[in-house]
């Protein structure tokens, strides 16, 4: 089925009363609490603009009133699905204003966590994406192999959602016994599951016309808008910061980049974005079976936490590779115990910027899939 | 409302026939309750957890609607903020009566962990909506929303219909009594 | 099998026959729409690897039944700003419509609530009501959500008639005969005279075995857009429209729209078994054949069509509204046109 | 390139425009600049193919007990080079001009720390608040801010 | 045109694929926990309600210091050393400080388990008890002191005329001191 993009037609020699629709703060698929006013042509959209900010919590200010280790359940809540990954970069900047090198179990066991709580956060977005494109079913199948990866996490680290389990210097505490063998199973379920669900949702032929050659994102206009991670990655620029500037062991592993190629429509559409993230569970999958295989067996996870969290005076920037994008936390310290100023640089505050340029000529139902295909969590949007 | 009063009447063998019309009522309300497909924060991705296979909400009868109008009851899963705290009270007015709320984690009970330096939250949803059920948690689990809906069920079971007004007095001047 | 009305034999034509045939349907439709509700919750929940209501009687069979009870007892909000005629007068509309398609549905030989000579024809026109029923509660809500969805289900249902018309067409053709009773006896002696493989007659209909399965198909895909349902619910897509028309409707007039929903897809399921699927025939020919089974058979092919319908919605995504005019307008009707030359040139020939 | 060699370059053509260059490791090094000539010096990081800065990480104000600070946190995608820029302003009169023409991405980044500090950045097309509801009056990240007591009749403080 | 008819194809032949999916999942094995009857076995390390064991709080304070969202509210009394009861605590040590007051407010509480981290006698830990929702606010503040007021009340009065009596010492104390001072 081809799919016209509506930007081709001239709207300007059609005259029509513009109508203006609010969709948000409460709809159901705008992933929490986002309002967009939209300018509608009929069903067309000319125009979005979002506003955002419904759910700012203030996590600047009160980092800034929070010594060092309780900034850390702070964190957890600002990407709350995948907090694994929010808290390690908070904690190697911390570590690498103190100077701190952490054991080496406590590397493995990091890039483990984070890559799991990376599927975790891939399955929401996958199911949601699916559930925004009207599919219900393969939301519950990628719901229902999320729990198993939940009571991973609550057996390991006693949370389920929001973990404070990585410390400025170690972990919370050690692992249990069958961790690796709970973890390997795991690996197998997801990729049973995404296997069918590729046959049930993404290879489905209404899928791909409701999403192919739908919001297109070129790559130039991507890095421009500091757009990161599988949106970029979406565009077809290869760029992952755990293979740019390895941080932790990343640089142990043998992975791959899955980028956008454009196999069902344009270079950076919606069904590009999606199935980067797909093949981005099978290379966490790749990681985490190298790193159970390397992981030692003996030391000692909390040999490293200083007895005190003061760093000296100094700032740092440092980032990692969130699942939605390049997280970073700029701290700066002036030698106390509280920081004096921690900035989150959200990769979904980023990413949503974007939706203005790329919604504009399409459908309004395009807009809701578009939406979906960025990925975004309010929680870190409005921090 | 004679009618109403004599049947309503124990000793004239109407307590039974609308005591028991109370219940049947009340059984429907209870047992087929529609929330509002709302979420706002943490506590909104357990809530999705909860409605996922392995928990499955639907078991209490319980279906997602998208619009206020359908819905019986609204969970507050998440912080209420103080830009979207007025869209809360206007969704909660947009709702048909009779209705419920549930204020799940720590965040909608009391602003949670913003509750000190959070200058944008609003400290406890119950001071714009009036909530029925607490549940505690950050986030809670699925199990404990559950069982926050077990809880407000048990509520909608004992609620009165019949000859409200005079039930509710006599109700609070026994509540009186007993403080 | 003779064809008649039991009441009208047994009554004799008068008020309390017509009452009785009149009211009959209306109870079967409460009942199925009861069991259709609780088969869509509980389908879906399999499908789901879920277990569906559980708490409501044993393992939830009482589901339909509270729902029914609750939404009796919700407040009847009138938006400001709506037009309060329309309004409230949409979901009876709409209601009355697919009520009004139970008139021609032959339950079974002995049992046809009115027995008219162009029942296919009076069921699509009739069918048409649901539009209008739309259109007055969409645009009557003043709400931009209800009236985007109300705008769509027209155009929707409108286009989708031309390709289902076209396939009743040709089954007319086939058969020689508007009427539902006619159509479904000429289909009595087993399934292969049914009307899917090609209907009554010798070996010649392989010619046409292909495309009356085609037809059938075309048919169910029609019957999907003009029910409303996955994956052609987008007057009501959750994702996009909120609720659609209805979004502003609450308690008992909402429930006209679920009833009225679900009558609909029995409706649609009762012209594809009547056309295609033998109607109250028994497939084995005479085996487990006559007036009571007849009943049997039509409901349970009925209700077959009604589970796919259901395991359809949860299997599928949503289509967007210009390839649903495209497969409207593209791909159905060029090949139910084909269809209906082939099956012309057919009946010309044999 | 190395940042020495960035602040070389740049020292070289905008002359006192650049400050100076401070490194002292634990922390990043960065190059303080001055508020007028920013914008001029952002297109010539990235429009200058050896620099080719075509990636802003980050943009963040900073409330220091005088004066209010941005921070920009440049990348280059292809070089993978970095580098840090400070610009200082009163408190009294905080005007940074806008750089959301050379990256995209400051816009809403500039609208956030409008919004947080009150920088005001000039030239930017839509300088309104981002997070806070628009009618908020004052901005909280400063060290010295009080939240309100009432908000639309809502009480604020626990 | 082959396009077209390849189209068409496509799009039967993957809805045919989804219902098979769909299908065999019809008739697998549900996961579903049925909660109030069945439950999912928590782990123990696993953070729902706090618990204090009043026997092992030496009410160092360590808690309400570590706790990021200020839920736990302690007050400490100190023992009055010629304390007839001689309080003991769990392992038999003379307890130093009463506490009579230790609230956790659960409709605060963050559940980060740092608490339980920083108590030098894991005296308070978490629990994998999480059914305690309640229709009132005040209802989620737990009072966890095993102190009753009545003893409160005597502990303090106790602790008054201690101080009391130190202070007098003390100021006869100085006052000798000065005394002899004087003479010196």
């Amino acid at each position: 089925m081809t799919t016209t993009k509506f930007v081709d037609i001239d709207f300007s020699r059609i005259e029509s009363d513009r109508m203006r629709l609010n969709v948000g703060p409460q709809h159901p698929s705008t992933h929490g609490v986002l309002r967009l006013e939209v300018e509608l042509d009929g069903e067309v959209v000319t125009n979005v603009i979002p506003h955002i900010g419904y759910l700012h919590r203030c996590f600047e200010k009160i980092a800034e009133n929070m010594n060092y280790q309780q900034v850390i359940p702070y964190v957890d809540r600002m990407d709350y699905i995948s907090s694994m990954n929010n808290e390690l970069p908070y904690v190697m900047a911390v570590e690498k204003l103190m100077g701190i090198k952490v054991p080496e179990k406590v590397e493995y066991i990091r890039v483990i966590m984070a890559e799991l709580n990376r599927i975790a956060n891939h399955q929401i977005a996958v199911a949601t994406f699916g559930l925004d494109a009207g599919a219900f079913t393969p939301f519950l199948y990628l719901f229902r192999d999320r729990e198993y990866i939940l009571w991973i996490f609550e057996k390991a680290t006693g949370g389920r959602l929001l973990f404070n389990y990585f410390w400025v210097g170690g972990l919370a505490n050690d692992v249990y016994p069958t961790f690796k063998e709970d973890v390997l199973n795991i690996v197998k379920q997801v990729r049973k599951t995404n296997k069918e669900i590729e046959e049930l949702l993404i290879y489905n032929k209404i899928f791909i016309d409701r999403t192919a050659n739908v919001g297109v994102l070129p790559a130039d206009v991507a890095i421009n808008y500091g757009c990161s991670g599988p949106v970029l990655r979406g565009s077809g620029v290869p760029f992952d910061l755990r293979k740019a500037e390895p941080y932790s062991i990343y640089d142990r592993f043998d992975f791959e980049i899955p980028v956008g190629k454009g196999e069902v429509g344009t270079v950076g559409d919606c069904w590009d974005r999606n199935i980067v993230r797909m093949r981005e569970m099978e290379q966490s999958c790749r990681i985490i079976e190298q790193a159970i295989a390397q992981m030692p067996d003996s030391g000692d996870v909390q040999s490293a936490i200083p007895k005190k969290v003061r760093p000296p005076k100094g700032e740092v920037y440092f980032r990692c590779e969130n699942p939605k994008g390049e997280l970073g936390f700029y701290v700066i310290s002036d030698g106390k115990d509280k920081p004096y100023r921690v900035k989150g640089r959200a990769p979904s505050f980023v990413n949503l910027s974007v939706l203005p340029e790329i919604s504009r000529g399409y459908l309004f139902a395009d807009l809701i899939v578009i939406l979906g295909s960025i990925d975004i969590v309010l929680g870190e949007v409005d921090r | 409302m004679g009618l109403l009063d004599r049947l309503d009447n124990p000793f004239e063998t109407g307590g039974i026939i609308l005591g028991t019309l109370e219940d049947v009522l009340n059984w429907g309300r209870s047992k087929s309750d529609w929330y509002l497909h709302f979420g706002l924060a943490c506590c909104a991705i357990e809530f999705m957890s909860m409605n996922a296979s392995h928990f499955d909400f639907m078991r209490f009868g319980i279906i997602p609607r998208a619009t206020p109008r359908q819905a019986d009851f609204i969970m507050i899963t998440g912080t209420v903020t103080l830009k979207m705290a007025e869209r809360i009270k206007v969704l909660w007015e947009q709702m048909a009566e009779p209705k419920y709320c549930i204020s799940v984690g720590s965040c909608a009970n009391s602003g949670g962990p913003y509750w000190q330096y959070g200058y944008h939250v609003l400290k406890g949803v119950d001071r714009i909506i009036p909530v029925h059920v607490y549940v505690p948690g950050c986030p809670p689990r699925p199990e404990a929303m559950e069982e926050g809906m077990m809880k407000l069920q048990s509520l909608i079971d004992q609620q009165a219909i019949f000859r409200k007004r005079q039930r509710i007095a006599e109700e609070e001047a026994l509540l009186k009594n007993k403080i | 099998m003779e064809t008649f009305n039991v009441f009208e034999k047994l009554l004799g034509q008068n008020i309390l026959s017509a009452l009785i045939s009149v009211l009959l349907p209306l109870v079967f439709l409460i009942i199925y729409a009861l069991i259709a509700i609780l088969g869509e919750l509980k389908i879906s929940a399999w499908i789901q690897e879920r277990l569906g209501p559980m708490r409501t009687g044993p393992y939830g069979i009482l589901q339909p039944l509270a729902e029914v009870i609750k939404l009796i007892q919700k407040e009847d909000i009138v938006p400001a700003g709506a037009n309060r005629l329309l309004f409230n007068l949409a979901p009876y509309v709409i209601f009355a419509g697919s009520f009004a398609g139970f008139a021609v549905i032959p339950f079974t030989a002995a049992f046809v609530p009115a027995e008219i000579n162009i029942g296919l024809f009076y069921v699509f026109a009739v069918g048409a009501f649901a539009v209008i029923g739309i259109v007055m509660g969409g645009w009557a809500s003043n709400n931009k959500y209800s009236l985007l969805g109300a705008m769509r289900s027209a155009s929707q249902m409108i286009s989708y008639e031309i390709p289902g018309a076209l396939v009743i067409l040709s089954a007319a053709v086939l058969a020689n005969s508007l009427d539902m009773q006619k159509i479904t006896a000429l289909q009595d002696g087993g399934f292969w005279n049914w009307f899917l493989f090609g209907g009554p007659g010798g070996w010649s209909k392989i010619w046409i075995l292909p495309f009356t399965l085609l037809l059938s198909l075309i048919y169910m895909i029609t019957s999907l857009a003009e029910t409303n349902r996955t994956p052609f619910d987008i007057p009501e897509g959750e994702s996009e429209l909120v609720a659609g028309y209805h979004t502003e409707y609450s308690g008992m007039k909402f429930a006209m729209f679920f009833f009225a929903e679900y009558s609909n897809m029995f409706i649609v399921a009762a012209i594809l078994t009547v056309v295609f699927l033998g109607g109250w025939t028994s497939p084995f020919g005479s085996f487990m054949s006559g007036y009571w089974w007849g009943i049997f058979w039509f409901i349970l092919k009925a209700m077959f069509i009604v589970f796919i319908q259901i395991w359809l919605r949860w299997t599928l995504p949503r289509v967007r509204v210009d390839q649903l005019m495209y497969l409207g307008w593209k791909i159905l009707l060029p090949f139910a046109l084909v269809c209906f030359v082939v099956i012309s040139l057919y009946r010309i020939i044999y | 390139m190395e940042i020495q060699e960035i602040f070389g370059v740049l020292k070289e053509k905008f002359g006192d425009a650049i400050i100076d260059l401070v490194n002292e490791p634990p922390s990043d090094p960065f190059i303080n600049v001055v508020p007028d000539k920013l914008f001029d010096i952002c297109l010539e990081l990235r429009d200058n193919p050896e620099f080719d800065f075509d990636y802003l990480m980050c943009l963040s104000g900073v409330d220091y007990p005088e004066t209010l600070q941005v921070v920009y946190h440049l990348y280059s995608l292809n070089k993978k080079h970095k580098v840090v820029l400070k610009v200082t302003v009163p408190k009294d009169n905080p005007k940074v001009p806008s750089i959301e023409r050379v990256w995209r991405s400051a816009d809403w980044h500039e609208r956030e720390a409008y919004d947080l500090f009150g920088i005001v950045f000039e030239g930017h097309h839509n300088l309104i608040r981002i997070l806070l509801p628009y009618d908020w009056e004052g901005h909280p990240l400063r060290k010295d801010y009080k939240e309100p007591e009432t908000y639309h009749g809502i009480r604020v403080p626990y | 045109m082959i396009d077209y008819f390849k189209n068409v194809w496509t799009w039967f032949y993957t809805i045919l694929v989804g219902m098979k999916i769909t299908l065999r999942h019809l008739f697998a094995k549900k996961v579903t926990i049925q909660y109030p009857n069945e439950r999912y076995p928590i782990p123990p390390i696993a953070r729902n309600r706090l618990q204090l064991d009043p026997d092992r709080c030496n009410g160092c304070l360590q808690c309400s210091r570590i706790c990021p969202v200020q839920c736990i509210t302690v007050e400490t009394m100190k023992v009055v050393p010629d304390d007839p009861e001689q309080p003991k605590m769990f392992d038999g040590t003379p307890r130093k400080i009463w506490v009579p007051r230790y609230d956790i407010d659960f409709a605060k509480c963050c559940f980060c388990g740092l608490c339980t981290t920083v108590c030098p006698t894991e005296a308070i830990k978490h629990t994998t008890d999480f059914e305690y929702s309640s229709y009132t606010r005040e209802g989620l503040i737990y009072h966890f002191s095993a102190m009753s007021p009545e003893k409160v009340e005597e502990k303090k009065k106790m602790l008054a005329e201690w101080t009391a009596k130190q202070k007098a010492a003390k100021a006869q104390q100085e006052k000798q001191a000065q005394a002899s001072n004087e003479v010196n």
